[in-house]
């Protein structure tokens, strides 16, 4: 792999850049200043941003959700389907490649902390997260095709609907968090990886695993 | 990581080609710019829709030489049909609330003046905000296209209601295309708002220089972040909402279309659907949306008061938490819209009670303002004259949410031009007055230039009480049971009030030309102007510490520290009665708030 | 100019006052028995608002007028009491007078949608479509035939899809283009929408309630007064929304059964 | 050659004769049964054009006439008739007058020009239900100049107003020149046949087509009429 070339990763030896200030939530007022004196701390915005996104999306899949509730309850046509049994499948992949991305992070702490120094470690098991990604994408795919041949499609039933929206939509937040894993293997090989952006990429990832586990709930519950 | 206080690294390198300047920019100053010039086309566009649709209420039958050629089908003749009013109007509403309102005050203004304000370099994510202003004139462009498109733009209305928005061309002209195009073009919008409210709040919370507390945060810069709050939870709702109504168009779905609805004598395939659904989820954005026009415009009017009062506001705090109150309870309040929808009549009044609560932060506000004007030193000026013209039209477009409020009272006046007299008055023209006040306050510190006072002044005196003459007649025809969204006037008792549309016609057409003085001015003093000095307010916050205009890294490679809150005014220093935001001397002043 | 501002500003809100002190553009009188409690909320809510209105701005006019372009020696002064004041004053006088409107509001509202319709009220239905509204009896035996959305052909005026043929309920059914009921009787507006949505606004009734698709309101009202009235919708329906209106007539009992026979003659 | 010229001369003679001797095919249309009772039109939304009526209108869907004469009906060759390519050049118009179709149903040839008028002093909606044709939905409000359409394909359209539900007419495209459409007593009338086979069709909104084979020699007057079964409801 090219990332064994690189080592040690120079993790957070580059300046934060996407950061300019330092004065974040609480502020030191410089010395001389009658003010109040505080920490001078401010945490790198993507660590920030990272909440904000989540937030949103939450908001957006709290949107649907109520529609889904609301629209069952509105009228007498909606006809219930029994989940394709790969969707569990789907569920422990993610959940899989969650635990991987996690290891990873531990080990690139480690090596900041300089107790390991390889970076080949991490990036194997990066790698492994996103084929993990890719699969469950590739198993949601396979879920769709099992129900079209049971002929549900689309406008089929409501309940068909909601299930292709809601599975779709997660699914191409799964492909961004894909991306995102590329772009963070792509600055490991290039050692200009920093850590809150591997802290920033793994809290989506862990996310999209707890959404998919309340959609795959809510699904099985309502559907 | 914590040495950079003194000379940060450069965020990212200023760009050399043309392009990277001034089309695909990183630099949050030109993304500003970028918006302002959107929210400025959109509003002249909106504005002359008005027009035609003015003209076509007071003399119905009426030929408008040259419509024809707009639309051979809309305006045969140039007589305006029924459906081409109803397309105007959506399209006037559409383009007003989402890319006039939201854009202007809060992605331009906010997008020049948050991180100098904070004294940032930028925004932390520059390529995701220059996405937010590239995906926004996407979206602004094919709402246009619909004009082209088919039969035209939907003619649903902007709150686009369902089983119209989803039943497709059976609907009527526009209703197939349209639609789908005008749900497209939302969606989209919403993806450029959502990313820029990440900017907003990342920058607000993360790139405060050394000293710049929250509470030491200009009151713009809290408009600013309070609304991108407010966005990112109301964007996010909407979106879905227009993705199920397109689905519903192209897939045949049955979201919104309940069964057995009958068009032209045929029965709609769709089974099912729930009207009430869209109403739910287009209002818990629609009535968030209204103050994400207004709460930019009150944290900017209080910007430009306070440097004109020369003095602090009575209480900063006050006002602060007066603006998160109201964007909380905008939440809680947004079933006001369907009082009268077939929604349960006890969730009408649980809606009713925190809807009049909002009128407690909305008094505060205004009485904070006005009592902080006692015993100040009011400078009269273009931006302070908007200031003013703000409070006043807050106050006559907010007392008639008294009425609104009530689901008793909603019964006479749902549905009627009260309602329109009282949202353009308070999210129209105060919004449209802080957008003014803004830009005669900031135009020196963006171009070096000032703007023509006089021809200022004109505008203000010909768009307050134009303002006035408009919308003040609004609220007289809703109370006759003037009905809204009427394309002419057939029933008896509508006859007689068709005198004072003339009325407003008149007003508007004249309220509308005064806006070409604003547009001749901003051209005119951008190159002619006099020449503007680095701090020709004598104001205090960071924008006013650095140069005219500022440096591409706003304070050129270095990070101002901030030792005093904004409201500095009143006190004696050694440049006069302020102390600058950034300025260390030490100054006494009994307006420090603890 | 701050001046001219001040001036403008009470002549502004004087004379948006004057229409409304003296009705120039009232609404119609009410011709309902629960609409007095509606106007009495309206006229309550008229006055409060009013008084906001012009002490807001009179109160901003003054201050502009008296505190603009000092003299060099001006000292700033702050008002007394403070921000303070103001919050607690705002806090109790706004909150109670909302409060007390909402309260007294629930009760007009009650009275209109919180209480159900008498067993004797006269049953009615009404189907809003593009662009018309129309009304159906359920005639001699008293049953409303059963709705066919697929029979429903506006050629052959078959507005509701009735049956006839098979439903005999239907046959005696009475379909008409305006609303006729009699004076002093409680009505129950069944409302059902063929396509769109829409709204049944009769000012003097002091009614209106949107028709939903797929989901069948029922409102119920008692006129006291006998003459005829516009009925318009006020739900954006389409291209012809301004032009969907009937005629609400009201009539004494014996001339309503008179005309009950001969809308059942044709 | 005496031949010869006696052959041109009778030749010559066919040729007259087929041309003066055009046959006419005529008849009634009629129905059996109770039809359905025409009701009456409550035009009251639309004051100006309730006025225009002494009496109220009423359906137009089944019209009859005395001795069950059957109106509205479209009775045209659908195969045989030898000049159909050729398109009228001069345009039919359909009015729109107190809120009614005049005439309720209208007969154009593919391509002919369709002019539609306004005289109402109210805002109309043309919205003709068009199937195999391309559908569209104008508005006409008054005073404003009349809409100029065609139809490239033969097809019966049924004709909407969004405005005013009641308001239903007809047009019938058709690819011949022959046509009637049966009025008064239900008579119709198709005139300057040349000799030969066709196929007449008989053509009701509500109760269907019917079809007859009618042979032409000469200069003669064929009788052909048409029953309908009525619909009680």
């Amino acid at each position: 792999m090219a990332t064994t070339v690189h080592e040690p990763p120079q993790i957070d030896r580059v300046p934060d850049k996407g950061h300019a200030g330092n004065g974040g939530r609480k502020n030191l007022a410089p010395s001389g200043g009658d003010l109040r004196v505080t920490l001078d701390y401010s945490p790198p915005p993507s660590s920030t941003g990272i909440w904000v996104v989540l937030f949103a999306v939450t908001m957006m899949f709290a949107a649907f959700t109520s529609a889904l509730v609301v629209r069952k309850g509105s009228s007498l046509d909606w006809q219930s389907f029994t989940l394709p049994s790969i969707l569990y499948l789907n569920t422990f992949l993610l959940l899989l490649s969650s635990v991987t991305l996690e290891v990873a992070r531990r080990q690139l702490a480690a090596s900041i902390a300089g107790s390991r120094s390889r970076a080949a470690g991490p990036a194997r098991w990066l790698y492994l997260t996103l084929f993990l990604g890719l699969l469950f994408v590739a198993g949601q795919y396979l879920a769709w095709t099992q129900l079209e041949a049971q002929g549900l499609y689309l406008a089929t039933n409501p309940s068909s609907s909601f299930f292709y929206v809601l599975t779709a939509t997660h699914a191409l937040h799964v492909l961004g968090g894909l991306g995102g894993l590329i772009y963070v293997i792509n600055k490991l090989n290039k050692s200009a990886l920093r850590r809150n952006t591997l802290i920033a990429i793994s809290r989506y990832w862990h996310f999209m695993g707890a959404l998919w586990l309340y959609l795959i709930v809510l699904l099985w519950m309502k559907l | 990581m914590h040495d950079l206080s003194v000379h940060a690294a450069p965020h990212h390198a200023p760009p050399t080609s043309f392009i990277r300047k001034h089309i695909f920019s990183l630099d949050h100053k030109v993304i500003g710019k970028q918006y302002y010039g959107l929210a400025l086309a959109a509003a002249f566009i909106g504005m002359f829709l008005s027009w035609l649709m003015r003209i076509h209420l007071a003399w119905n039958s009426a030929a408008i030489p040259g419509l024809q050629l707009l639309s051979s089908t809309g305006a045969p003749g140039g007589v305006m049909t029924p459906e081409y009013y109803l397309q105007l109007m959506t399209m006037h509403g559409t383009i007003m609330v989402f890319f006039v309102l939201t854009t202007a005050p809060f992605a331009a203004f906010g997008n020049y003046f948050l991180p100098i304000q904070v004294g940032a370099e930028d925004m932390p994510f520059p390529h995701f905000n220059m996405m937010s202003f590239w995906v926004t004139f996407a979206a602004f462009l094919v709402l246009m296209s619909s004009f082209f498109v088919g039969d035209g733009p939907t003619l649903g209305g902007w709150t686009q209601y369902a089983p119209l928005n989803a039943i497709g061309s059976v609907g009527g002209p526009g209703q197939g295309a349209g639609v789908v195009l005008w749900a497209i073009s939302i969606a989209l919008f919403c993806i450029g708002q959502l990313l820029g409210a990440l900017n907003f709040i990342t920058t607000t919370l993360d790139l405060r220089v050394k000293g710049m507390s929250l509470m030491r945060l200009p009151l713009s810069a809290w408009g600013w972040f309070i609304t991108s709050c407010m966005g990112l939870t109301a964007f996010a709702v909407l979106m879905p909402a227009c993705i199920l109504v397109i689905l519903d168009h192209v897939a045949g779905t049955s979201f919104f279309v309940a069964s057995g609805l009958v068009l032209n004598d045929q029965m709609l395939p769709h089974s099912g659907g729930s009207t009430l659904l869209w109403q739910h989820l287009f209002w818990f954005f629609g009535h968030p949306e209204v103050y994400i026009a207004i709460v930019p415009g009150i944290g900017v009017v209080s910007h430009i008061l306070l440097a004109n009062m020369r003095r602090p506001m009575l209480s900063q705090r006050t006002l602060i938490y007066s603006m998160g109150a109201l964007a909380i309870l905008s939440y809680m309040v947004y079933g006001h819209h369907m009082f009268v929808s077939g929604m349960n009549p006890f969730s009408s009044l649980a809606f009713s009670f925190p809807t009049l609560v909002i009128t407690i932060p909305s008094t505060i506000v205004v009485l904070i303002w006005t009592f902080s004007l006692y015993g100040s030193k009011l400078r009269i000026n273009s931006a302070s004259l908007f200031a003013l013209g703000f409070i006043s039209m807050f106050v006559s477009g907010g007392v008639s949410g008294f009425f609104l409020a009530q689901p008793s009272i909603d019964i006479m006046l749902h549905a009627t031009y009260f309602v329109v007299g009282h949202f353009h008055l308070v999210m129209g023209v105060a919004a449209m007055f802080g957008i003014f006040g803004g830009t005669y306050f900031w135009f020196p510190k963006v171009t070096g230039r000032m703007m023509n006072e006089t021809l200022g002044k004109l505008h203000f005196w010909l768009s307050f009480v134009g303002a006035y003459c408009i919308f003040m007649p609004f609220h007289y025809l809703g109370m006759a049971g003037n009905v809204r969204r009427y394309s002419s006037f057939v029933d008896d008792f509508l006859q007689p009030l068709i005198p004072v549309h003339r009325f407003i016609t008149v007003a508007a057409l004249v309220t509308g030309a005064a806006q070409l003085i604003f547009l001749y001015n901003l051209f005119h003093s951008r190159f002619r102007g006099e020449p503007a000095s680095d701090n020709p307010w004598q104001a205090t916050s960071l924008e006013w510490s650095t140069a005219t205009p500022p440096p591409f890294d706003n304070f050129g490679g270095k990070h101002p520290v901030v030792y005093h809150d904004p409201f500095q005014y009143g006190v004696q220093s050694s440049v006069g009665d302020y102390v600058m935001q950034a300025s260390p001397e030490m100054v006494k002043t009994e307006f420090e708030e603890k | 100019m701050a001046k001219l501002f001040a001036i403008t500003l009470v002549v502004i809100a004087i004379v948006s006052a004057i229409p409304i002190l003296r009705h120039t553009w009232a609404a119609p009188e009410d011709i309902s028995t629960h609409g007095a409690l509606i106007d009495e909320q309206m006229s309550e809510t008229m006055a409060e608002a009013g008084i906001s209105f012009l002490a807001a701005q009179f109160i901003l006019a003054f201050f502009v007028w008296k505190f603009s372009n000092p003299g060099p020696d001006a000292k700033i002064k702050r008002f007394p009491g403070g921000a303070k004041g103001l919050v607690i004053a705002a806090l109790l006088v706004v909150g109670i007078e909302v409060m007390a409107l909402g309260i007294f509001g629930v009760k007009a509202w009650a009275n209109v949608y919180l209480t159900p319709p008498s067993a004797d009220a006269l049953p009615i239905q009404v189907q809003a479509g593009q662009f018309a509204f129309y009304f159906r009896y359920p005639g001699p035996d008293g049953k409303f035939g059963g709705l066919h959305p697929e029979l429903i052909n506006e050629g052959t005026q078959n507005i509701f899809g009735l049956d006839p043929e098979h439903d005999v309920a239907a046959r005696d059914d009475i379909v008409t283009a305006e609303l006729a009921i009699p004076v002093n009787k409680e009505v129950h507006l069944l409302m059902h929408s063929k396509d769109v949505g829409h709204s049944f606004f009769v000012r003097e009734l002091r009614v209106q309630q949107d028709f939903v698709p797929g989901l069948d309101v029922s409102l119920h009202f008692t006129a006291t007064k006998v003459g005829k009235y516009e009925i318009v919708c006020t739900q954006l329906c389409g291209l012809g929304h301004y032009n969907m209106k009937a005629y609400l007539e009201v009539m004494s009992q014996p001339d309503f059964d008179n005309w009950l026979k001969q809308q059942a003659g044709q | 050659m005496r031949a010869k010229q006696l052959l041109l001369t009778v030749l010559v003679l066919l040729v007259c004769s087929s041309l003066m001797f055009a046959g006419t095919v005529s008849g009634r249309v009629t129905y059996t049964g109770t039809p359905v009772k025409a009701k009456p039109i409550d035009m009251s939304k639309e004051p100006s054009c309730a006025k225009q009526h002494a009496t109220p209108v009423t359906t137009e869907t089944v019209v009859t006439g005395p001795n069950n004469g059957l109106e509205n009906v479209v009775v045209y060759i659908s195969s045989g008739a030898p000049d159909d390519s050729q398109v009228p050049s001069q345009a039919v118009t359909f009015e729109q007058k107190g809120c009614q179709y005049i005439p309720h149903v209208l007969v154009m040839h593919t391509n002919q020009e369709l002019k539609i008028v306004n005289d109402d002093q109210t805002s109309h909606n043309i919205h003709p239900l068009a199937k195999v044709n391309r559908e569209w939905n104008k508005s006409q409000p008054p005073g404003t100049p009349p809409i100029v359409d065609k139809y490239e394909k033969p097809e019966f359209i049924s004709v909407k107003c969004n405005v005013h539900p009641w308001m239903h007419g007809e047009f019938a495209v058709l690819t011949t020149n022959h046509y009637d459409v049966s009025k008064g007593g239900g008579d119709f009338k198709l005139p300057n046949l040349p000799p030969g086979k066709y196929t007449i069709t008989a053509w009701h909104e509500d109760y269907g087509t019917q079809t007859a084979d009618v042979t032409i020699t000469g200069n003669e007057t064929k009788e052909q009429n048409f029953t309908f079964k009525a619909k009680a409801y």
